[in-house]
């Protein structure tokens, strides 16, 4: 391999990073939902290289359903949105904030 | 040492992650977001996985972010070109974004990591779908019924028939 | 298996024990439903199977004559080879028929106290819950079953606390308005009930952590296997974790029989029914703590012989009997309430019992001290019991709880008068003629001759109570039965309500246990020599407490009250005349005004609203426990929950920038960034607790 | 090898078509057909899930615990504990439903997404490998997110769904990082392979072992509803349908616990590390602030949920001490069905207390004693049990975990103070059960009595029978829980 398994290993942890970053700090829903697929990129890049490197399949497969696995959750993820959309016509998470204390 | 390939990969996929989330409109944030998804796609060709990146680029690029795309295009025009923000709240976040890079990096820096490497050849992707087939098979068929769950869970929320009225009609 | 150690058939009388504490239950299951098909009927159902528990529980009394014991056990919970059983030996034999047939009388009693409440039902369901709870603490072979009934009762307590749960202003206790550092010193049914409920699970706690020390140590919460192989003592010993374990255990005592300094509970536990203060929180419940003491005494006495020593557990129980003597006494002198001052007193005498089982374990003769708390429990449950139920009737025909409000009750309730003279002396201690005198006198003898180093101070702590506490029975019954009507009894009978004595059902039982008082106090020495005897050879066969015969050397007291001490005899008459001589001249001669005498000398009204305002303990235990934690959660609630989180990241910086009320009227938390943070700084920092 | 017959197939075959098919028939039925048609069908396949798990308890065919598989699952004993576990719970959720979905829209789908969840919350516990773990995990976790937000026209439903959601996917994502982490030092993703990978480990590797451990104590500690993770819950208790809040707070937070079991205890007993420590640490926050916060709440689902926070705690001890002492975790795992049943009831109870009154503030209860009796007595049991009463079950369970955190003392020098912390806890709370009951019986004039739905009578039935059976005779139980718990403890590994 040219590249070592630190690299990507780095490129994860700060690819993460961001994700918590956006999740802790926006707030428009959709773009919490990139946040999200960031941190799941991450992960699954994680999950890649640790496979090439051993080398085994599980890494390849576990992204494989991770990546499906995501697709259903922004479904779900973004159909809750257009309801909170109809609801109030906006989707500033920040604003949501009846249920507290 | 890395290549080329890869620090251009790297400055991409980061790059624009970081873009997906500051750029003003909601639609070029996407655009930018698809730019992180090929990224990672390109890494996973990179590790020699292509059926991985195939299947990244098909899922990912193709449906998630063409469906976000199409639901930001849904709301309000004010919506996606405003971005309200609080300024302390992003100084903080910055801070644990940066806490959680320089501790969990270092962590992995300080760890045996560094000696895992292979010369062996890359997995060959008709092992995944043995794979697939006889040992977790189990979890394929859970994958199903996630995805039939979250289609019919979906669909049920983004339905718009007899909101108004209330109550259902036996 | 069982051992039949009388040559009975096994089943009946391995039954009987059983049935004293199922029959109460199936009473309190049946309840409900007897109560949909006939009001009326539910006390008849009631006392009956009161009747029949107490009618089992006397069946078991050869068991105590003979100082043998009736041990069955079935299987409970295998898997941790645990077993549920009874055990019938003479302590518990005689602490079951004491609660059975003092419950018996007043059930008889509340069916004439409760006549006409809606709410009897519920009433008669409690009450049955109780007895049985009750009779599994006395009659279980293991400390867990015990701590089933333990909680039982406390729950039918709350209950029954909390009765009138409607709050009318009659059923309340302490002064309206009046308050103590700040605090108001007035209580309702439902604060009363919530009060005991959590005052004693601070103590069923300690007994709860008390009862796993043991059982992770042993293996077994039976009395019986405790004492079979004793390596789990010496392992606690050598840890240093066996006087805590006991002392633990002791907790819980602390708290069900409101000993300092868990005491506060039971004076509001006086808002419950009269019928309910008598039964619980007089002559059974508040009874369970010095049970239990007696019931793990002599376990740890017994350790002693092996050579490990536990004398501080000792120590701590006769210390905190002699405090809750003094200091619940001192405070029923002053007091306006005539069931607030029986429940002082009861807190007090209690004392003396646990005095007395202490200072039991610091001698050598454990027997004396025993057999001396022990009869002072049963003379107390008969005399408490009897003057509680008279005080019952005495609200019940003047509709008041202050002592202010009657006065010159004498002619008009003749049988009362008499009955609480004779329940009164017992309480005082009247020489000769009752059974309290007998105990008191077993107390202060076993005080005396212990030869502990404390023998001292306790024995004149003893002696003080004895003067406060004939004091204060002087001046109820001075306040009570002497003296001009009060203005409350004279505006009642222009209003045309007859003062009467209460009826038949009432007085009767009250008649009873006082005339038993007498009747037992007259022949009370011997009776004591009797009980003496028992327990020696209980003790010894069971514990292998051996009981050295001291020939009584040469007395110089006539015949029948030899064997007497004769220092404890002095001090006991002495007291007796000291107390009732004060009080005769506040409260029955009149020829002090006591209001006047107090406010005539400062140091007097100092004392006079020290204890008056209960020694400031309860307003201190409220401050600390209750208000400063409340302001303390309400701090947290407001500044972490609400703000800190929040405000250092939203609202503080805008404020800071001045962006506006909109701010501030937007409410602090629901924000799930702020929430996605912490997430994030809690990975972080499971992280570093792990790497580090 | 897999048996076809094998429980956790059996239930994803009964579970799945029934789950599949109810979307199928509603849409061939043109939407058409009542709330109790679907409630039946989906009730039936719950019955005869857990009808064939107990078969197969009663018939032997399950392996003992702790033992791992070549496969993704295994049939044991710690996986058909928790199925039994899951199922009374979806079936108090699906005869709760009975009355409460009246009202509302869509009941197929509903039924079919609680179904689809349930077999997730059950394959968790069956799992022996990390992918399948997290598919399942998945399983459960993503329709719950839509049936938080089932009620698309009250906007708390909605908050609470989209606050569970961010949650949700946040931690997934995580978990699969701390998944990715495991698997690269150790080179395999079975539960049993990674196990052998742990024991001879390259020392330099340690530090990635324990920040894959921190990733998925955060990742199920979300569920779990561990402080610091636990800020979503609440929100989502109170604004979820209260018959989901039973699904979420009975079922699927106790998924995360048997997740936890199987990776945290299970894999990391063999690195010896001080793992438990952090756990202890967790514990203690997660009991103390989810009572203090309990005791300011005005509203019931709210005060219930900060509760079953601090029941977290409770049960987190014995995990914390599992190295060390069996008890603990054996207490954990009782708590774990108890707590399903008396969380279970209580916001059944609450859902009927919503279906039939419309009210869930404290203040707004007052006579609810009088106004639905048998509910009340319910909310009463279930209350006591929580705080520990005897003899209700929940006494017993307490009593192992707190004798299991003593029992550990001899080991961990601060596992005693667990206990004592626990105790103390239980004390607290009950300041506050104490304050609900009173509202209930103490207050309130005159109320009329109610009609109240048969459906929670039936649950709150079912649940009295067994928290005071248990409670009196616990014995068979906790025979169970030791069949079921595996042998956790050091040098005992492979």
């Amino acid at each position: 391999m040219a590249n070592e398994l630190t690299e990507f290993v780095l490129v994860s942890v700060a690819l993460l990073g961001i994700g918590i970053y956006g999740l802790s700090v926006k707030r428009n829903a959709i773009r919490m939902l990139f946040a999200i697929e960031i941190v799941i990129n991450a992960a699954n890049l994680n999950m890649v290289a640790f496979g090439r490197f051993l080398p085994h399949s599980g890494g390849q497969t576990l992204a494989l359903f991770s990546i499906a696995i995501a697709a259903a959750e922004v479904a779900v993820g973004l159909s809750l949105i257009i309801v909170a959309y109809r609801m109030y016509h906006n989707i500033d998470i920040a604003d949501f904030r009846s249920l507290k204390g | 040492m890395a290549d080329a390939a890869f620090l251009a990969l790297s400055v991409i996929t980061i790059g624009s992650a970081i873009a997906a989330l500051e750029l003003r409109s909601l639609v070029y944030g996407s655009i930018a977001l698809m730019g992180t998804l090929g990224g990672i796609a390109g890494f996973f060709i990179l590790l020699d996985s292509p059926f991985v990146a195939m299947f990244q680029l098909a899922v990912y690029v193709g449906s998630i972010a063409v469906l976000i795309l199409f639901t930001v295009m849904l709301v309000k025009r004010e919506l996606i070109f405003k971005k309200v923000e609080d300024k302390r709240r992003k100084f903080v976040g910055i801070a644990l974004m940066l806490v959680f890079m320089v501790a969990l990096g270092a962590v992995i820096l300080d760890s045996g990591i560094k000696q895992i490497t292979t010369d062996e050849p890359a997995v060959d992707f008709r092992e995944i779908g043995d794979d697939f087939l006889t040992y977790y098979w189990p979890a394929l068929i859970l994958m199903g019924l996630i995805l039939s769950g979250a289609v019919t869970g979906a669909l049920v929320l983004a339905r718009r028939v007899d909101e108004e009225n209330g109550q259902r009609v036996n | 298996m069982a051992t039949d150690a009388m040559g009975l058939p096994f089943e009946a009388t391995s039954a009987a024990a059983w049935l004293v504490w199922i029959l109460p239950f199936v009473a309190a299951l049946i309840m409900p439903a007897v109560g949909k098909a006939s009001k009326n009927l539910t006390g008849y159902v009631a006392v009956g199977f009161a009747l029949m528990s107490a009618l089992s529980a006397a069946s078991l009394i050869p068991v105590a004559l003979d100082a043998s014991e009736i041990h069955h056990q079935i299987s409970w919970i295998e898997a941790i080879g645990l077993k549920g059983g009874v055990l019938a030996d003479p302590l518990s034999v005689i602490m079951a028929n004491v609660v059975g047939w003092i419950s018996f009388l007043i059930m008889i009693y509340s069916t004439g106290y409760m006549k006409g409440d809606k709410d009897i039902t519920r009433f008669w369901f409690w009450m049955m819950f109780f007895i049985g709870s009750m009779q599994i603490i006395v009659l279980s072979d293991n400390l867990l079953q015990v701590f089933f009934g333990w909680e039982g009762v406390g729950l039918a307590s709350y209950a029954l606390i909390s009765f009138w749960y409607r709050d009318k202003k009659k059923d309340h206790v302490g002064t309206e308005g009046r308050t103590v550092l700040g605090l108001l010193d007035y209580y309702a049914p439902t604060h009363a009930g919530m009060k005991a409920f959590i005052m004693t699970k601070v103590g069923d706690v300690m007994m709860i952590a008390g009862m796993l020390l043991i059982f992770l140590f042993a293996g077994t919460f039976g009395f019986k296997e405790l004492m079979g192989d004793l390596g789990w003592a010496e392992a606690m010993s050598a840890q240093g974790l066996l006087v805590p374990a006991f002392v633990l255990l002791f907790g819980g005592a602390v708290g069900k029989s409101a000993q300092f300094p868990l005491n506060e509970w039971l004076l509001e536990a006086m808002t419950g029914p009269t019928a309910v203060s008598a039964l619980i929180h007089a002559a059974t419940m508040v009874k369970a703590g010095v049970f239990l003491v007696a019931r793990i005494g002599p376990i740890v006495f017994a350790l002693a012989a092996a050579g490990i020593m536990a004398e501080q557990f000792f120590e701590i129980i006769a210390w905190v009997g002699a405090i809750t003597a003094l200091l619940l006494a001192t405070q029923g002198m002053v007091n306006q309430e005539i069931k607030k001052v029986l429940a002082y007193s009861t807190g007090s005498q209690i004392g003396y019992m646990m005095m007395a089982l202490g200072v039991a374990g610091l001698s050598h003769q454990y027997v004396d001290g025993y057999t001396a708390g022990f009869f002072h429990l049963i003379s107390h449950a008969m005399f408490k019991a009897s003057l509680f139920m008279a005080a019952g009737s005495l609200l019940h025909v003047i509709g008041s709880r202050f002592m202010s409000d009657m006065g010159g009750l004498r002619k008009h309730m003749k049988k009362t008068y008499a009955f609480m003279w004779a329940a009164g002396l017992g309480l005082m201690g009247a020489p000769f003629i009752t059974t309290g005198f007998w105990s008191k006198d077993a107390i202060f003898a076993a005080v005396y001759e212990s030869g502990s180093e404390w023998a001292l101070p306790l024995y004149s702590i003893a002696v003080l109570t004895a003067v406060i506490t004939t004091f204060y029975t002087t001046r109820m019954m001075g306040l009570v039965f002497f003296g001009k009507k009060s203005k409350h009894i004279e505006k009642m009978e222009e209003e045309g309500h007859h003062v009467h004595e209460a009826s038949l059902s009432m007085w009767v039982p009250y008649g009873i246990l006082a005339v038993l008082t007498i009747g037992i106090g007259l022949i009370g020495f011997s009776a004591e020599a009797n009980i003496h005897h028992m327990f020696t050879e209980y003790l010894d066969h069971s514990f292998g407490i051996h009981t050295e015969h001291v020939e009584s050397g040469e007395s110089f007291l006539p015949a029948p009250l030899d064997g007497l001490n004769p220092i404890a005899l002095g001090s006991s008459l002495v007291a007796f005349s000291i107390g009732i001589g004060l009080g005769y001249i506040f409260y029955i001669g009149r020829w002090v005004d006591p209001v006047k005498f107090v406010n005539s000398n400062i140091f007097f009204y100092a004392i006079h609203k020290v204890m008056l305002n209960r020694w400031y303990l309860n307003a201190i235990i409220y401050w600390c426990f209750v208000v400063a934690p409340l302001w303390l959660a309400r701090a947290v609630f407001r500044y972490f929950e609400r703000t800190a989180i929040d405000y250092g990241m939203n609202d503080g910086f805008q404020k800071a920038a001045g962006w506006g009320a909109k701010v501030v009227q937007g409410t602090q938390t629901g924000v799930t960034q702020s929430y996605l943070f912490v997430f994030g700084a809690g990975l972080l920092f499971v992280v570093l607790i792990l790497l580090i | 090898m897999l048996e076809i017959t094998s429980t956790p197939l059996v239930i994803i075959a009964i579970l799945g078509v029934a789950g599949v098919i109810l979307p199928v028939i509603n849409v061939i039925r043109k939407e058409k057909g009542s709330n109790s048609f679907y409630a039946v069908i989906a009730f039936a396949a719950l019955i005869i899930s857990i009808g064939y798990v107990g078969y197969q308890f009663l018939t032997d065919n399950v392996l003992p615990s702790a033992l791992f598989s070549e496969d993704v699952i295994v049939d044991d004993a710690f996986g058909g504990f928790f199925a039994i576990a899951m199922l009374i719970v979806a079936i108090f959720t699906t005869v709760g439903s009975f009355n409460y979905m009246r009202k509302h829209n869509y009941p197929a789908i509903y039924y079919s997404l609680i179904l689809l969840s349930t077999i997730g919350m059950v394959l968790v516990a069956y799992s022996t490998d990390l992918i399948m773990l997290f598919v399942a995990w998945e399983l459960m976790s993503i329709p719950t997110y839509a049936l938080v937000g089932f009620i698309k026209r009250n906007p708390q439903s909605n908050e609470a769904a989209l606050k569970y959601f961010l949650f949700g996917a946040l931690s997934s994502a995580i978990i699969v990082y701390g998944i990715s982490l495991t698997y690269g030092i150790t080179g395999s993703t079975n539960i049993g392979e990674i196990i052998q990978g742990y024991s001879n480990l390259d020392p330099g590797l340690l530090p990635l072992a324990l920040l894959s451990v921190g990733m998925f104590v955060a990742g199920f500690g979300f569920k779990m509803g561990l402080v610091p993770f636990h800020q979503w819950l609440p929100d989502t208790y109170e604004g979820s349908p209260p018959t989901i809040t039973t699904l979420l707070a009975a079922g699927t937070k106790k998924a995360g616990f048997a997740a936890t079991i199987r990776i945290v205890v299970l894999g990391m007993v063999v690195l010896n590390l001080d793992w438990t420590l952090a756990l202890g640490i967790l514990a203690i926050m997660t009991m103390t602030i989810g009572n203090v916060a309990a005791i300011m709440q005005k509203n019931l689902s709210r005060m219930l949920a900060y509760s079953s926070i601090a029941h977290a705690g409770y049960i987190l001890i014995g995990l914390a001490v599992s190295p060390y002492s069996s008890l603990g975790l054996q207490g954990s795992l009782f708590q774990i069905l108890n707590h399903a049943v008396m969380k279970g009831m209580a916001f059944i109870a609450v859902a009927g207390i919503v279906t039939t009154l419309a009210v869930t503030n404290l203040d707004k209860l007052k006579g609810l004693g009088r106004k639905m009796p048998i509910t009340s007595l319910g909310l009463v049991i279930s209350l006591l049990a929580l705080a520990g009463v005897p003899p209700l079950a929940g006494f017993w369970s307490k009593l192992m975990l707190f004798g299991g955190a003593l029992d550990a003392g001899g080991a961990l020098w601060w596992a005693p103070w667990l206990a004592i912390a626990g105790v103390l806890n239980s004390a607290l709370s009950l300041a506050y059960y104490g304050w609900i009951m009173r509202r209930m019986y103490f207050e309130g004039e005159t109320e009329k009595r109610v009609s109240e739905p048969k459906s929670v009578i039936a649950v709150v039935v079912f649940s009295i029978i067994f928290l005071v059976g248990f409670g009196v005779y616990p014995d068979p139980i906790i025979k169970f829980v030791e069949y079921a718990t595996p042998i956790v403890s050091l040098g005992l590994m492979p």
